[in-house]
């Protein structure tokens, strides 16, 4: 597919603004001494990026415990993000969702969140309002390939395929569920085979190729815009980092396996790939990462000057129409 | 108030009627679950609302409101419940039906983390226009996992809340105002009531969700009722009126949030009081009320606050055993007398 | 597949033995007017027969709402099932459980169970005991259509896979689940063809023929007793009456469909097959018929005669080792 | 008793010697969950024990067991679940893990349709041996999915059992007693215990499932702590005892059953109680006890029993408010004055 000149920059930037970002965040959230899990996407960023490459802010995303990517490919503001992951009051969810609970309905993102394969029936959910609509939105499902063997994604392909919803199954499969290989949990050697389970096409594709995501991306997304029903796009990857940031990879892989994958960067063969075709320059793509480290800056100078959130917040957003009087009802504590 | 036509209206076509007369007003209003219409994808052989639903809740609703609205699923309550909910999230008001309530614990994930946290935990960011249809109670010898009440697993969750309407009247009320809450709302529906009928009127009307309502004056003591419950304890206080005891009843009608304040205003006028709940008692609705009635009204009780419910075990099948399984008159009669120290 | 005469006189028993009971025990239900579903498998009876045919007491099935066929063909006791269906205390469970959830464990009848799929993944746990074990025993998961799109359904199909455990997911496919026709609720025009997604055989078997189902399932069988793992035997069969008896399938299918498959019934086609082929005799089936009659009668008049369970039974069996005195605690009810 | 050895071991630590002891004694114990042992099916190249469990707690089973018994999953919780209620029912003794309790939703339906009603459903003819171990608590900063308490839920289960170890010694006796229990057991542990120490005898023993313990004796007023909230209850009651208040502290050890007994017992002595539990209010195992006890020692009451509890609302990630969010010391004295009318 063509991309335009714009388009191309674009996908560059929000390849760079992740990663960038969650390096950024990780090391703000380790100096302040912040606890909470933080999943960094670091290394699968071709896949949000050419997925999202097709999408407007009317179109949804349902994201999971590794969503940074997701949000910032959605459109999502990073000053959000970073104060939201700083527990700030200016925060996406005034600081009271965190790293793994991101969401911001007027970019179409409809959350992240931390239990496994939770969010995928919410994505068909909103593909389902697409079509009460008859718009041509669609829905994107982000989830890993841990999650592939969890039963609501099985329902909620199955239900969409039925129904025929707007909807993209986007497993990032990034070969590793916390410590257990992809190998081990699933018996097969594409997850995409599933999707003749569900008379959806099923789709392999390079997830360290924001070109080759890109392509399959739009392929799936026009179907689902032309109401031909979802699509199971398997996207292979890996993540350069721990689980959770924490832990050592280096339990579980071995490093050989590791630099097999970063040689093959998503960001770096982008950059090869521009270059040799002559679509982008060395400057536009040094001025570009240099924005975006300048953005990161403002946004955590932004998440410093940020109030925390105050503490009568704990008792507000349970509820629209809070019932009288009862959230804080024997428990003697908030006076 | 205006004036309203009334009639006699089934708990069941109660139900009916307020799904009809809100979904035609509020042409989003979008229904999935189970055999909700029946003989799905067959229209073209002439096979068109073959159930209605399993109880005949959602019969001749997608004769009016057509196939996109009135949607029969697989059996993937955790995909169809979810996928309310997301659209929900994206503005799309839904209705899901879990069959049984007893079915909850295969789709409670998309409740627990998702319906009941999305507003807190998003920051607000997102609401959900959404209400979940199902239905409780023993009684009808289909034995452990498909009689339960176990509302009061959910009223322990906060985010949720959920109405047990206790007749016709209240069951179109309380899902009108359902239907139009922008919280995640549970519809508790009684087996064994769907055939009582009450005057109901024709009209729309929305009761609010969170108040319950005294069926029943009484100065000495009160019996707090909870769905089917609530026609036990006014069949105990005719048959306590007998040995002169005047019990006042109060009718819970929201599980969650409880109506605390409307019961101690009760207990402050009566000092006496027995919760009476076909849920099991560890953790339950029933031992809420007694536990935070007895701290707020402590002054006013004169006597223990005792509870009359469902044994903690599951509903047995053979007859006898799960009529003694649920609460009955005799049994709250029983317990006043105890409170009265006889 | 050979079978021996004493075999196949078996299976032509069991098939009326399953008939037979169930059209007693729901006329008798009726004429007492009992409470409660009774799910009728009438016309479904090759399926449990020509699977269990290969099993002895010591393998395990686990088994659905509509479990009296699969109980009957795994050796269960029909005095104790039709007093456990007539509320007797002489009842297989004490009359605490009813026709949704016969067990009996001395027979590896795991128990029947009420909630859809839920029962699926206990056969993977019998299959995962007789792996600990090292025995060759193996364990039938038996499910529905309908079934096929519950999620724990497919994440079981997933473990028994991975851990090769001896377990047959045994897809009962007759077509409804409930007024829902299978074409509805799956897009895919065989069940079995899911297995692919697992890595196992997914084989589609003519379920109103006992000598195909025996022979796959004997097939399937001896892999798992081989130690090469699950399959997924879809058997295509029909119910003759309503989802409950009680519903009235007219009104979602036809006549000439019902007239289809009843043309094609279980018990006749045995019938004349071995006539023809001369294995059994008329006379033996005959007898085998009558002595079931008899069987029938006697496991009424059983019934009638044992007494119902006492009160105290209400509160016993929650536990192994019961709390010291709180079942009724606070409950004000059993004195 | 004879004597025993016992030195300091942390939490963690006991849990893993209750396994690794149990596991030697009962050949058929099998565990299964979520990286567990990590890495799995890479032994070949090295890779074994990557993780011994998301908290260590399994660490080094797999190089004793083998992979026949110490099996990691993949993430299908209500297969895995479901197969070890399974196994158990086939006479194979089994440990599944849940890696957080606000997981429960996606495998609810194994606990409450099969292990907690099998026994009774089927008659007596199956039973259980079977362990769930999860964990509970917050104050780790993982926001509303990873850090609830909510074993209230499960209490209002009849036919499982559920303890709350508060420190090294009662979760080793506890884990142990479970393993050897014929009925289904949660075993819920607490976040933020896993590095506390205490002495622990390094034989094996079982402390009784459903019995509380008093942790310091007191005269004034009762406070029960649960799980983590013992530790609280113990620094609140020194708190008070500088105010002049002798408080008697009772860790409740198990949530369901309750000993309520015990309870009881404390209370018709001190006429006043507090309970403290990290779980949200509504439907509560405080409340619970708070209504029991409230009922059945109704003439010993001073005063309305209290509940220091979390709010009716999901946990916050910011730190100030999920520091506010969990009770504490601070709080448990403030409810302590009130109950004592200043
Ligand atoms: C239902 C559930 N089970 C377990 C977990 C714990 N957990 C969090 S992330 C994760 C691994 C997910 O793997 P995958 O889906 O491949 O996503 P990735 O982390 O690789 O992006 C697990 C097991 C969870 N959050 N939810
Ligand atoms: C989780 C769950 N959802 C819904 C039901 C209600 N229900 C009982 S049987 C049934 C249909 C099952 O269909 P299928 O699996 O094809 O089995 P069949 O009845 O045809 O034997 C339904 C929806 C249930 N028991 N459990
Ligand atoms: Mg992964
Ligand atoms: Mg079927």
């Amino acid at each position: 597919m063509e991309i335009t000149h714009e388009a191309l920059l674009k996908m560059f930037e929000t390849m760079v603004t992740i990663r960038q970002f969650e390096l950024r965040a990780f090391a703000e959230v380790g100096q302040r001494s912040l606890r909470g899990a933080i999943h960094l996407s670091v290394g699968q960023e071709a896949v949000p990026t050419g997925i999202c490459a097709h999408l407007t802010d009317d179109d949804y995303l349902a994201s999971t415990h590794r969503g940074h990517g997701h949000c910032i490919a959605k459109g999502v503001d990073v000053q959000g993000m970073m104060a939201e992951i700083l527990q700030k009051s200016t925060g996406t969810n005034k600081g009271k969702g965190g790293s793994m609970h991101i969401a911001d309905i007027s970019k179409g993102m409809l959350g992240a969140n931390g239990v496994v394969g939770s969010s995928v029936p919410l994505a068909v959910g909103a593909a389902l309002a697409a079509k009460r609509r008859s718009t041509d939105q669609v829905a994107i499902a982000f989830f890993g390939d841990g999650a592939v063997n969890q039963g609501v994604v099985h329902e909620s392909m199955n239900l969409a395929a039925i129904w025929k919803l707007p909807v993209i199954f986007a497993c990032e499969n990034n070969h590793y569920a916390e410590s257990t290989p992809v190998e081990y949990a699933t018996p097969i050697a594409n997850i995409a085979e599933r999707a003749k389970g569900y008379n959806m096409p099923g789709v392999v594709v390079d997830g360290m190729d924001a070109f080759a995501v890109y392509d399959a991306a739009g392929t799936a997304i026009g179907r689902a815009r032309a109401g031909l029903g979802p699509t199971l796009l398997e996207c292979k990857t890996y993540r350069y980092y721990g689980h959770a940031a924490f832990d050592n990879p280096k339990s579980y892989r071995s490093t050989e396996e590791e630099d097999e994958w970063k040689a093959r960067d998503a960001i770096m063969k982008f950059r090869e790939r521009v270059l040799e075709e002559g679509t982008l320059s060395q400057a536009e793509m040094d001025e570009t990462e240099a924005k975006v480290t300048e953005q990161m800056d403002e946004a955590v100078r932004f998440s410093d000057e940020s109030p925390a959130p105050g503490l009568s917040e704990l008792l507000t957003d349970v509820y629209v129409d809070a019932p009288k009087g009862s959230l804080g009802r024997s428990s003697h504590l908030f006076t | 108030m205006t004036s309203k036509t009334t009639r006699m209206l089934s708990y069941r076509d109660a139900i009916n009627e307020a799904l009809q007369q809100e979904m035609e007003r509020n042409p989003d209003i979008t229904l999935m679950g189970e055999d909700i219409a029946g003989a799905a994808g067959r229209a073209d052989q002439g096979f068109v609302d073959a159930w209605g639903g399993p109880f005949r809740t959602t019969q001749g609703l997608i004769q009016q409101f057509g196939e996109e609205r009135v949607r029969d699923t697989p059996i993937s309550e955790a995909a169809f419940i979810g996928t309310a909910i997301g659209a929900a999230a994206a503005g799309v008001r839904t209705v899901a039906e879990l069959m049984y309530f007893d079915f909850i614990g295969v789709c409670f994930d998309q409740l627990l983390n998702n319906a009941a946290k999305m507003h807190y935990m998003y920051g607000g960011n997102v609401t959900l226009p959404f209400t979940l249809l199902t239905r409780i109670g023993a009684g009808v010898g289909s034995a452990a996992q498909h009689s339960e009440t176990l509302y009061s697993l959910m009223a322990h969750i906060p985010g949720l809340k959920g109405v047990v309407p206790s007749d016709a009247y209240t069951a179109k009320g309380l899902l009108t105002a359902a239907l139009r809450s922008n919280d995640p709302v549970i519809f508790f529906e009684h087996k064994l009531l769907y055939h009582e009928q009450c005057e109901v009127p024709e009209e729309s009307y929305e009761l609010p969700i969170g108040d319950a309502r005294t069926m029943r004056e009484g100065t000495d003591i009160t019996l707090v009722g909870i769905s089917k419950m609530t026609s036990v304890c006014l069949e105990a206080a005719e048959l306590l009126a007998a040995e002169g005891i005047n019990a006042e009843v109060v009718d819970l009608l929201s599980v969650f949030p409880i109506d605390y304040d409307h019961i101690i205003a009760s207990i402050q006028k009566t000092h006496r009081m027995v919760v009476v709940d076909e849920d099991t008692p560890t953790c339950s609705v029933a031992a809420d009320i007694a536990a935070t009635v007895g701290e707020e009204a402590f002054d006013s009780l004169d006597a223990p606050i005792m509870r009359v419910q469902a044994p903690h075990t599951p509903v047995p099948y053979a007859r006898d055993l799960e009529l003694a399984y649920i609460p009955d008159a005799q049994r709250v009669v029983k317990t006043v007398r105890e409170v009265f120290g006889s």
